[in-house]
């Protein structure tokens, strides 16, 4: 069967959340992960909306983070205080999700600026609840296209810590988070090495070769000695993106 | 396969929310002997059906927290299930004082108790950093007076940014949270109006989180008002729901304060003997709160207030 | 025209919130004089119930400190963080009431213990609020009876400080609050002197002596130079309280 | 003669609570040049209105605060108005970039723009610490990561109840916070449902208030419901009423999001000139609210949602 890289990148996210209780949802693409998740993998999942909303039933997929499609017929909706301090850092959240202008080696994840802080070449939007989000939720899934611009050696600027400079670095913070579980991209889905905690590609999506994953990495990447090759989504799985998650396909298209 | 896999997952989520029980096996479940437990609400929604059923059920060593131990708890004390009391105000309010906790901590009888004492303010504190799992909480509070002397929790730390100095206090994490509420679904998603005290904190403050309403409602009865639920389901453990259960207390809407029995308390009270006595009758003598509320017959009707609805708010509906 | 005790003390208090434009109320004697103080001396006054409500509209006396009749028909309705936090401690009180078990002669209160607090003779409520009220309202008003077990040299417990020790020492506190301003009593009214901070009787309630003042406090009190006759209940604050303010007597008789 | 007084003195109550005001006076008379500005709202309820009579007034030297600047702070960047930033998030929601903010930061067109930078959580610490006056707010962020680097504000303490260490951020007091709503009274006791951000918390931290609503309401219909009433008339100094007033923004329950202008603004911003044509039009070149409104005609009433009412609770009637 046919699928976009965003169904399979969809259908891999989703696979990562088998077991998870609460996660911490956005808009676009995370929010469909978690949708399929919680309806194939995850089926005690409880979805959290960092806008201030538990228990929420869109009635048409949410478009902004704020959407008022997730507030109407929710079970609670609440003010930000008690989304960050009730429910995110009183460790209520197993997964949250994080985007990345830039990510480094070590799982690092910019998205504040490129270039130097006081004079960037570039201003990107900054933290918003990244830089809690990273240190609070059990543990981060991180989805992006791979590309050369955003697979850098080391980041620019630090919003969300992922290892830092690896090895037992992010141990010495007595985070509450066990940080970045895996990226999941387009070509493949990457990990972190257990003791170096260095990045590393586990499993190549089909008909993904390991060059044209180098070919989009910043730096000399590893592949694991037992490298998978990625389940594509089923059958299942792209009825209920298409038919019921994304039925107008913003996002999985 | 996966269509099966689905289903079996759906069956153990259902499964997994059958959070509607009874007190009795709530209480049996939830409380453990030793127990931190907190049977909160300001005034209004405190909970004593779950109060008798920890006394029923003769729990050991409970310790209690709460802003304003009252009744539930001056019964508890004289019932011996206390060993220890983390609070703020221990008075019959309106009243004057509680007569078994008075004798618990002047006489030591029918035992010792061990206090740990605060302002509301602090206890407020205690609870907020409790839900929000920060390591102190800071309280404008407590300069010039004894607390801090008596209680050496109650601490002074300065500001990074001058030299102002201020107190904190710790968090507090009760092992179980018993909240009286008017509402809840079956997920226990929990909606409460009139004063709401810490209600919010303490649930989130709890290991385990017992929630008891006057009603349970369909989801949609919740969910056509999110802003209203104070408790996410998220967070509780059991249902149970138990009309009149917060009786002599009151639930706004539902019931008014049976003020008359906080009156006649401070005479029950007055003597070991006739306190005994009343538990006997009203708390071991009854088996569950049904038959307690048959008992008092229709003087609890004659709480139930005139109507004063809320005007509704439009969500909209977004599709 | 002939008047109570309590209606003397309600009426004196009351003339106390002159100017003043937020009260914190409890139930009992304080709800009767803000509420009198509002219709004749302090016309913006607004009350602020310390369970919680802003703006009450009570149907009938409220008999508890969180009566149901404080919430129906109320402005705003809160919880304790709200009220404690962005009320009391945000300095938005302009005045307070305290009772007493023992008051000292620098004001400072006891609703603790009797005796020693370890092992106390009577073990009475405790602060409830009143430790924060003490130092986070603009001013602080108590009511209460005059008698020698009340007004001690020195309490047994500092539930609630007034002016410490004396002279100067409140202000090394730095507390928003500055202190108690006025001991309203069915005999007279005291207030303290600006450079010591101690106790004086300000006013003798009309046909009470020195002598009988002096019988009731633990101490030899001071009576100011300019000793005054406290203005008896007018025709009119007598109406009010009897007609619309408490009209079963269940305080003011 | 005491009664006269008090009809004298009833009368100046009456005059004190006036505060239903025009947009232009409001901003007049409580916006002044140099202030700390916040016109919150976390997605809906954010006041373009207000920021768009800012602008018409040529307001200087304005320090905005905000989780999230988006159009409305990217049009005032643009007209600029802004010196300084106090945020969390500067982006366009959804669409990608705030392309004022960026010209701004990266080139200092129309002016140099000074940034103080937190997460969510930290602003959010800001305002409750402002609030509450605080002097400082604890937040379990931060760790490993630079933002405490680049914003010296954010520090570190040691908790005195262990060797935990937490990072904590100082008191926000904003000398103006404007908040948009869906009603208030005319003594500006404010009911907001949906998202509530950090409305309340921007309210209490602030010297002055601007509440602008959706709807102005008889009292009896906030004080049929005195829980959902976030903002009390206490703190607030001016009630404008202004519909459609968060346009392209949401009110639940009133209106969506306008989805197309934000998407669309991106085009509009990405040049000077386009931007700057677009302010002409649609700030400079209309008197107030109502002839923007009036301008965009019909595509606002499609903007309008369905009905989904709460179910009304019961307060019941005690007396």
């Amino acid at each position: 069967m046919e699928y976009s890289q965003n169904e399979l990148m969809i259908s891999a996210a989703a696979r990562e959340l088998r077991g998870a209780r609460v996660a911490f949802v956005g808009v676009g693409l995370p929010n469909i992960v978690c949708n399929l998740g919680q309806r194939l993998h995850a089926p005690a999942l409880e979805l959290v909306y960092e806008a201030g909303v538990f228990g929420a039933r869109p009635a048409r997929l949410p478009l902004s983070i704020g959407d008022p499609t997730i507030v109407t017929g929710a079970a609670s909706v609440m003010g930000m205080p008690d989304l960050f301090q009730y429910y995110l850092q009183r460790g209520l959240i197993d997964v949250g999700f994080l985007g990345a202008a830039q990510i480094d080696k070590f799982g690092n994840i910019n998205t504040t600026v490129i270039g130097a802080y006081a004079k960037p070449k570039t201003r990107l939007p900054g933290s918003g609840g990244a830089a809690e989000i990273a240190v609070l939720c059990g543990k981060i899934l991180v989805i992006t296209r791979l590309n050369k611009r955003a697979f850098v050696p080391r980041v620019d600027f630090i919003t969300s810590p992922g290892y830092l400079e690896g090895g037992a670095a992010r141990e010495k913070l007595k985070a509450r988070g066990r940080g970045p579980e895996a990226v999941i991209t387009d070509l493949c889905v990457l990990r972190f090495a257990a003791d170096t905690r260095e990045m590393m590609v586990t499993s190549l999506h089909p008909n993904v070769t390991r060059a044209q994953v180098q070919a989009n990495i910043g730096w000399q990447i590893r592949f694991a000695d037992a490298l998978e090759t990625t389940e594509p989504p089923s059958a299942e799985e792209l009825r209920l993106i298409r038919e019921e998650l994304d039925p107008q396909r913003l996002y999985s298209r | 396969m996966l269509a099966d896999r689905r289903h079996f997952l759906l069956a153990v989520r259902c499964f997994a929310e059958m959070k509607v029980t009874t007190m009795r096996d709530a209480i049996r479940e939830l409380v453990r002997d030793g127990d931190m437990v907190a049977l909160e609400g300001f005034t209004q929604l405190i909970c004593f059906a779950a109060g008798h059923e920890i006394i029923r059920q003769r729990k050991k060593d409970l310790t209690l927290c709460r802003l304003t131990p009252d009744l539930v708890y001056d019964q508890m004390i004289a019932a011996g299930v206390c060993r220890k009391l983390v609070f703020s105000y221990a008075g019959n309010p309106g009243v004057g004082s509680l007569q078994a906790f008075r004798r618990a901590v002047e006489k030591g009888e029918p035992r010792s108790l061990e206090l740990e004492e605060y302002s509301h303010f602090g206890m407020v504190g205690r609870y907020i950093a409790g839900a929000a799992r920060l390591p102190f909480y800071p309280v404008n509070s407590y300069l010039g007076g004894d607390l801090p002397r008596v209680n050496p929790r109650i601490r002074q730390i300065q500001s990074p940014y001058g030299d102002e100095k201020i107190y904190v206090v710790p968090p507090l994490n009760p092992d179980v949270a018993i909240l009286h509420a008017q509402r809840a679904d079956k997920n226990g998603n929990t909606q409460i109006w009139g004063l709401t005290g810490a209600q919010k904190e303490v649930a989130f403050a709890s290991r385990r989180v017992i929630v008891v309403v006057e009603e349970l409602v369909a989801e949609s009865v919740i969910r056509a008002d999110p802003n209203r639920t104070l408790i996410p389901g998220l967070i509780v453990d059991a249902v149970v729901v138990e009309p009149f259960g917060a009786h002599p207390s009151y639930a706004q809407g539902y019931y008014d304060r049976d003020n008359a029995f906080y009156v006649e308390w401070d005479t029950i009270a007055r003597e070991t003997a006739g306190l005994n006595a009343w538990l006997d009758e009203w708390v071991y003598g009854v088996n569950d709160r049904a038959e307690y509320v048959a008992k008092w017959g229709e003087k609890l009707n004659a709480l139930k207030p005139g109507d004063a609805f809320a005007e509704p708010v439009n969500y909209g509906e977004y599709k």
